[in-house]
């Protein structure tokens, strides 16, 4: 893997370290402290860096569509009707089905990504908590004692009565 | 899931705030109800052209078609415990009197519309009996004291005193008889009479033979009365002004004289050899010329009587009246019937809703396992699917045979009616046709604070196919005043063992729960002794067990106490003895009422708006009881106890201060709702007390009476009926899922108010759309969508039973009185059924169209695709 | 022995004015019971209660002690399931006597310790109704052996129960509620003439939100072609 | 008015009191109710006439027959004669409510005191406020409506149809689909819209790139500084 890796860094390499700025002069009106930072530009083409920033990438998505996710909530309302269920759906699903594939998603970028992984998970999971907030928000969620009072069954009658008026 | 519940609370809510209740469409009309108006038990009856106009002890004047037997117009006078009608007769108008003891109301109505044309009343101040009688536009008003006729004779119209005059004349009142303008009395063993005029003077007619004597008026065109001497042996005497002549030959005690084209005719009927027909005689007055004509008696009515004949061109109409309130209308040359009505059906003292047996085919594959073999069978299983299969392709002509048949919504049941004349029919509720109907001789219902009741049981439902269904009547011998027992098949009427007479008098009786080894729910009937008897004998063994979990109780509302009774068995006997007592002293006790024992509570309290549950006080032994008392300061108070059946122990007592009856009771759940006359407020007002355990269930097990943990807590509320009830009902559906209904019986109909609207509302707890809750509204909105009956007038309405279908949305209800109406009613709206206006054939086009569109359009793809292809 | 137990109770307490009897009477109430069964009960003397004022329901409980045989019988009668039945012999201010008899099951009774409620219920005079004795339980029983030793003396908590005052229709509050809403309609009408923006904010403000951040999210796709 | 015209004579010979006072007492009539006892044989007739509305004759046919008249509930009934007038016999003093019932029209009903002198006073039945719309005595009934029983059935339209929102939320994107690429095909307006997304044009951070900025930065920034440090001694 390393040797592949480095393979990779052969392909892409570019030598910044023979630039020598000591070794030329300046051009005219040029001014060191305005031009971006060499090394910055060094740092950016840097494969692992970008790789880096990928994962990362990958692992912010779920917290990056958090707000997203809190303001559709927010205007889906708690009324129980097919959208507001279906959006509450795919938002409880979509990340539980993220987080079976992680690893799919992570294998592309094969560095160690382990700390990217708790992150993209830890997403997912803020995302199914809201989307559970959103079910409790919306009646959903079978929490109260209420909801379970349609199985309370009635209890049994232990003494029979029977009569009326007196006939006679 | 848990949400579900909140779902339909909303959805119900909302119809519920849009109309608060469900109406019918108009196209409904007449599709799942039916009524059937009736008169009451004929008094007077007279034809006048194609109608038959009669007076009925109802106090109820109606016009009848001769032709079909349908009520033309009818109207109700007042309550016939108050004022009964005392003539009828037809001058140019009909002229009808109706009253009481010392006042008496004159009206007169247009024979073709029913229009009142006159009204205008007589009021006494001396009460003697007084005999009425309408002769060319006077009204004849005899008072006899004893010794002195006091007659007046009013102008009909007008009601202007025309002339009054005093006869003496000396008899005993109770035999005297009043015929047009000639007034006769039976005095020892002469019929003395007197022609209503100036200085007219006394005469006799002697009698052969004085005992059991009988006068009674000849209806007929002519004064002329019926000295009636033996059960079939009596004689017309004619008067002329002062003379009198008597009939040739002697006739049967009910003769009718009609004029046909000029000749006057006796009719009279008589019994033949054969005793399902009948002889009508006919006899010419002048020559006495007889024809005769035999017909057959239809089957099941009680002993006929002569009410009235009409004569047009030589062909008469007969109207018969039975003893069991039926009317017959026979054409005489060809004694045919024409048209019979069954006026028991006016006063019904018991009902009950029966499910009905499946079909023998359903039947037939209930005993499959009961064959032999194996191949036998498979062999009849294979029939019986072919059977099951050509019912399905080629409708159910299989099927028509009996027609009582079991269908899958339990919607088509019988009604099983016990009527006050000893009367028993059996209804179907598709179509109001009588299934069957049972006489029984000699039978009355039982007196009940202020209606008449019988005891209906069912023992056995039909679910038991083989065993055919059983119903057991308890009602009172009319001469001993003892008790009856009548079991019969509630589907065919079919008695086998028909009435047995008990030695002695029946004070109250149950239905056990639980089955015997015959699938029969033994009933025990308690004796006015004290003793206990058991129904099925068989069964005595079977309830060994159940007898000490069973009690009883009793209402004495002379002494207006409540007695409750342990059962026990001792040796072969059920014996019973007193385990307490309630005494309400002096007030007296006007309502009774028990929740129904096949009711089933579903959900077992109420949900909050925080989503906390709130525990019901669920007992089924509850007993609701009200009571009047006579207070000096408050004038009447009435008090309202609930207390329980098992125990005596009073759960809940309420007073309300100048109320005044009537006093409506409907009890179910854990809730009772009461109605009754503010005199302070002049308004009706209707109070829901709700009972509630508080936020932990006791015991969610078991009900025990005899547990009592804690106390219920009691919420209540008061609300003002614009109206004055006559009745109070309450839905009742199979498994208790379903909102409630209450029916108030007002005077235009039988109109539903969802219990959500009277539930009463916590104080502390918000209510508004939110929260599902409906507004407090102090005055009950009654708005003309939630009339059942929507435009049939019902009078009169005595009852409402109510029976669960098998669809859990729906109930039946009859509603009985004056009129029979009959419909079903779903109160949170049919959620179980497909809507009736759900269009099949819409779906099943647009389902076609889609395949067809789909296939075209796939086509067209596939010879894009090839063209594409081909570039 | 006598033992006086004075038990105060307050029961179904809401509003006190409305359990107010008109008058206040007293009521004395003499328990007899049968440790015979109910089929031949053989009543006798269990204790006397006194109550001297019925409005505020103070009760004194005379109860007499109970004999070794007494309590051998109620043993047994716990044992076999069997009731055990009061009378109760109610003697007014007036002196008019009533009679009322209650019933419970004797196992129970037995598995309380003697503990019993006796409820005496008064309609809306004073007058009593009933007189029901009562064991506080969730549950019932079918028979139970209870050790002798556990019979020691009834413990008698008198209740008191009074008839409330029936509910009338609230119409006051409810034509205020109209009232309340036909002026709050009035106002609104007069006031409701502000401008667009400032009835539909809530409204537009989320329009313009989603166009931006829709705008926002592909940059890309507006500014690559 | 017809009901004066047609009212039987009074009978005085020996009915007890027959009053029929028909000029309108809404005045100074006092609460029957204190007057009760005062007078209790006393008995009065309440009259009034029913009218018809305007199609009466055209739908119901015999109006007069199916028009019932109660006093509270039924205590005392009354029935209307041909020409809609109706008579009630043999009332004692008191407070009535009279209800006027038709199966096919819907009246007000009214509250009819009756003090014991013989004083009438009509007014509207309201049973929420005490307040007193009062009405002229002899009583004049107009039918206020037909009674409708029936729920209407809900027709299909094509607009119900159409203004669906879910049948909009089917449609209008399929517009958006069909019509906005057409709409993009012509340059001008291409340009336009162009011009629109530039001004709206904003320059957002990406996140990803400032945590990985963040997280690396920080992580990587000491390093760095070392072979900046390295560096520079190298160039030194």
């Amino acid at each position: 893997m390393s040797s592949k890796q480095q393979n990779r860094r052969q392909k892409w390499i570019l030598d910044n370290t023979r630039t020598n700025k000591a070794d030329l002069a300046s051009p005219p009106a040029y001014v060191s402290s305005c031009v971006p930072q060499s090394h910055e530009v060094s740092k950016k083409t840097d494969i692992n860096r970008l790789i880096t920033k990928k994962s990362w990438d990958l692992a912010l998505a779920p917290v990056k569509q958090l707000p997203m996710n809190l303001f559709l909530m927010y205007m889906a309302g708690n009324s129980i009707s097919i959208f507001p269920i279906m959006m509450v759906g795919m938002l409880l699903l979509r990340p539980i089905q993220a987080i079976w594939a992680t690893k799919a998603t992570f294998k592309m970028i094969e560095t160690n990504t382990l700390g990217q992984m708790i992150v993209y998970v830890l997403g997912h999971l803020l995302n199914i908590g809201l989307a559970l907030f959103k079910c409790q928000s919306m009646g959903l969620l079978p929490i109260y004692s209420s909801d379970w009072l349609a199985f309370v069954e009635p209890p049994m009658r232990q003494e029979y009565l029977g009569g009326g008026i007196a006939l006679h | 899931m848990a949400n579900i519940r909140s779902i339909c609370i909303i959805t119900i809510n909302l119809t519920l705030l849009s109309c608060l209740s469900h109406a019918l469409y108009e196209d409904q009309v007449g599709k799942f109800d039916w009524k059937k108006s009736y008169v009451g038990k004929v008094k007077f009856a007279e034809f006048d052209a194609r109608k038959l106009v009669v007076g009925t002890e109802e106090n109820v004047v109606a016009a009848l078609s001769s032709k079909t037997g349908n009520v033309l117009w009818r109207q109700v006078m007042e309550d016939p415990s108050e004022q009964n009608i005392e003539l009828l007769k037809i001058e140019k108008d009909i002229i009808t009197v109706s009253g009481n003891e010392n006042l008496w109301t004159v009206r007169s109505w247009d024979v073709g519309t029913g229009n009142l044309i006159t009204e205008w009343i007589i009021s006494v101040d001396k009460v003697v009996l007084y005999k009425f009688d309408v002769k060319d536009n006077n009204l004849y008003v005899v008072a006899h004291d004893g010794s002195m006729l006091n007659v007046r004779v009013f102008d009909v119209q007008t009601g202007l005193v025309k002339s009054s005059l005093q006869i003496p004349f000396v008899a005993t009142n109770n035999q005297c008889i009043l015929v047009q303008t000639y007034y006769a009395c039976l005095v020892h063993n002469v019929v003395n009479y007197v022609q209503l005029k100036d200085n007219s003077k006394v005469s006799t007619i002697p009698l052969q033979s004085s005992e059991n004597a009988k006068i009674s008026t000849y209806k007929s065109v002519t004064p002329a009365i019926i000295i009636t001497t033996s059960s079939v042996n009596s004689e017309i005497v004619f008067f002329n002004g002062d003379n009198h002549q008597k009939h040739i030959t002697p006739v049967m005690p009910n003769a009718i004289g009609v004029i046909d084209s000029g000749t006057p005719l006796i009719f009279q009927l008589e019994g033949t050899k054969n005793p399902s027909n009948l002889l009508i005689k006919s006899t010419i007055v002048t020559n006495g010329e007889e024809l005769t004509r035999e017909f057959e008696y239809p089957h099941g009515l009680g002993k006929p009587e002569l009410a009235a004949a009409q004569c047009i061109d030589h062909v008469c109409n007969l109207l018969l009246s039975s003893a069991d309130n039926a009317l017959l209308l026979v054409r005489f040359p060809e004694a045919k019937v024409m048209w019979t009505r069954e006026e028991a059906l006016s006063k019904i003292v018991a009902t009950e809703f029966l499910e009905l047996p499946v079909s023998e085919l359903d039947a037939s594959i209930e005993n499959e396992f009961k064959g032999g073999n194996v191949i036998s069978m498979f062999l009849h299983r294979i029939t019986t699917q072919c059977r099951q299969l050509s019912n399905l392709v080629f409708g159910s002509q299989f099927l028509a045979n009996t027609g009582l048949v079991r269908d899958d919504f339990g919607l088509h049941k019988i009604i099983v009616v016990a009527t006050k004349s000893g009367k028993l029919f059996g209804i179907d509720t598709l179509t109001g046709s009588l299934a069957w109907t049972y006489r029984l001789p000699n039978v009355k219902p039982f007196k009940m604070l202020d209606s008449e009741k019988m005891l209906l049981f069912v023992q056995r439902t039909a679910r038991y196919a083989p065993l055919p269904a059983q119903c057991t009547l308890l009602a009172e011998d009319s001469i001993t005043g003892n008790g009856i027992i009548i079991q019969f098949d509630p589907i065919t009427g079919y008695s086998e063992k028909s009435i047995i007479r008990l030695n002695y008098k029946i004070r109250q009786a149950l239905l056990l729960p639980n089955d015997d080894e015959n699938h029969v729910k033994p009933l025990v009937v308690y004796s006015d002794k004290g003793d206990a008897f058991i129904y099925p004998e068989s069964a005595n063994t079977a309830i060994a067990t159940h007898a000490s979990h069973t009690y009883l109780y009793t209402v004495d509302v002379n002494k207006n106490t409540l007695n409750g009774h342990n059962l026990y068995r001792e040796g072969e006997n059920i014996k019973t003895t007193l385990s307490w007592t309630v005494n309400l002293g002096p007030s007296k006790l006007v309502a009774l009422s028990a929740k129904s024992p096949i009711e089933r509570v579903h959900s077992q309290g109420r949900v909050l708006p925080d989503r906390s549950v709130y525990y019901k006080y669920v007992n089924p032994n509850l007993l609701a009881v009200a009571t009047i008392a006579d207070d000096p300061i408050h004038k009447n108070v009435l008090s309202i106890y609930l207390i329980d059946g098992v125990t005596g122990f009073v759960a809940y007592s309420t007073s309300h201060k100048r109320a005044k009856g009537p006093i409506h009771l409907v009890h179910s759940e854990n809730w009772l709702v009461y109605s009754f006359f503010s005199e302070r407020f002049r308004r009706t007002e209707v109070v829901a007390a709700e009972l509630y355990e508080g936020s932990t269930q006791s015991n969610s097990t078991v009900f025990s009476s005899l547990a009592i943990s804690q106390l219920p807590h009691v919420e209540t509320s008061s609300y003002i009926l614009p109206a004055f009830p006559l009745t109070l009902a309450v839905s009742l559906t199979e498994r208790g899922i379903t909102n409630k209904f209450l029916f108030f019986a007002l005077n235009n109909g039988v109109v539903e108010i969802p219990w959500l609207l009277l539930q009463p509302r916590f104080a502390n707890v918000a209510c508004g759309p939110e929260e599902s809750c409906i507004p407090y509204m102090p005055e009950v909105p009654l708005p003309n969508e939630a009339y059942i009956n929507y435009n049939q007038t019902l009078e009169r309405i005595q009852g409402i039973a109510v029976a669960p279908a098998r669809l859990e949305s729906t109930s039946h209800v009859l509603v009985y009185g004056l009129d029979l109406f009959y419909t079903r009613v779903a109160p949170s709206k049919t959620f179980d059924l497909l809507k009736e206006d759900f269009d099949h054939i819409l779906i099943i086009l647009v389902l076609v169209g889609l395949v067809i569109v789909s296939f075209i359009t796939k086509y067209f793809a596939s010879q894009k695709m090839l063209k594409q292809a081909w570039k | 022995m006598l033992k006086y137990s004075v038990l105060i109770f307050f029961l179904l307490c809401r509003m006190a004015p409305l359990y107010c009897l008109e008058q206040d009477s007293s009521v004395s109430i003499k328990l007899y019971h049968s440790l015979t069964g109910v089929k031949e009960p053989n009543f006798t003397e269990r204790s006397t209660i006194t109550i001297h004022s019925l409005r505020s329901g103070q009760a004194i409980v005379d109860q007499k002690p109970l004999s070794q045989q007494d309590k051998i019988q109620l043993q047994k009668l716990a044992i076999n399931n069997e009731f055990y039945q009061i009378k109760a012999v109610a003697t007014a201010a007036d002196g008019s006597k009533q009679e009322f008899i209650s019933t419970l099951k004797a196992c129970m009774l037995a598995e309380a310790e003697l503990d019993e409620r006796l409820s005496v219920s008064l309609d809306y005079t004073g007058r009593v109704i009933g007189i029901t004795s009562v064991v506080a339980s969730k549950g019932t029983c079918e028979g139970s052996s209870v050790p002798l030793s556990k019979f020691k003396d009834f413990t008698t908590n008198v209740y008191v129960r009074h008839s409330e005052t029936g509910p009338i229709p609230d119409t006051a509050t409810y034509i205020q509620k109209l009232e309340r809403e036909r002026e709050a309609r009035e106002r609104g009408d007069t006031k409701d003439n502000r401008s667009f923006i400032a009835k539909y904010w809530m409204y537009i403000v989320p329009v313009v939100i989603v166009m931006l951040i829709s705008s926002a999210s592909n940059p890309e796709a507006g500014g690559g072609n | 008015m017809g009901c004066r015209n047609k009212r039987p004579p009074q009978l005085r010979v020996d009915l007890s009191l027959y009053v029929c006072l028909s000029h309108l007492s809404a005045a100074n009539a006092e609460l029957p109710n204190s007057l009760e006892e005062v007078n209790d044989n006393a008995r009065f007739t309440i009259e009034g006439r029913v009218f018809p509305l305007s199609d009466y004759q055209t739908t119901q046919s015999n109006w007069q027959t199916n028009t019932r008249i109660l006093i509270n509930g039924g205590e005392f009934r009354g029935f209307v004669k041909k020409d809609g007038s109706f008579l009630i016999n043999n009332v004692p003093s008191g407070s009535y409510v009279m209800e006027i019932l038709n199966p096919d029209y819907t009246f007000e009903p009214l509250r009819v005191e009756i003090n014991s002198k013989g004083k009438f006073r009509a007014r509207k039945v309201n049973f929420i406020q005490s307040t007193v719309v009062p009405v002229p005595y002899p009583l004049k009934v107009k039918a206020l409506t037909n009674t409708r029983y029936f729920q209407v059935r809900e027709q299909w339209r094509l607009t119900d149809f159409i203004f669906n929102p879910m049948v909009m939320m089917m449609f209008l994107p399929l517009v958006l689909i069909m019509i906005l690429p057409k709409m993009m095909n012509d340059p001008e307006t291409k340009k336009e819209m162009e011009q629109i997304q530039n001004l709206t044009k904003f320059e957002m951070p990406e996140m990803g790139d400032y945590v990985s900025n963040l997280l690396a930065g920080t992580s990587n920034s000491p390093s760095q500084d070392k072979k900046k440090a390295i560096k520079n001694k190298k160039r030194q």
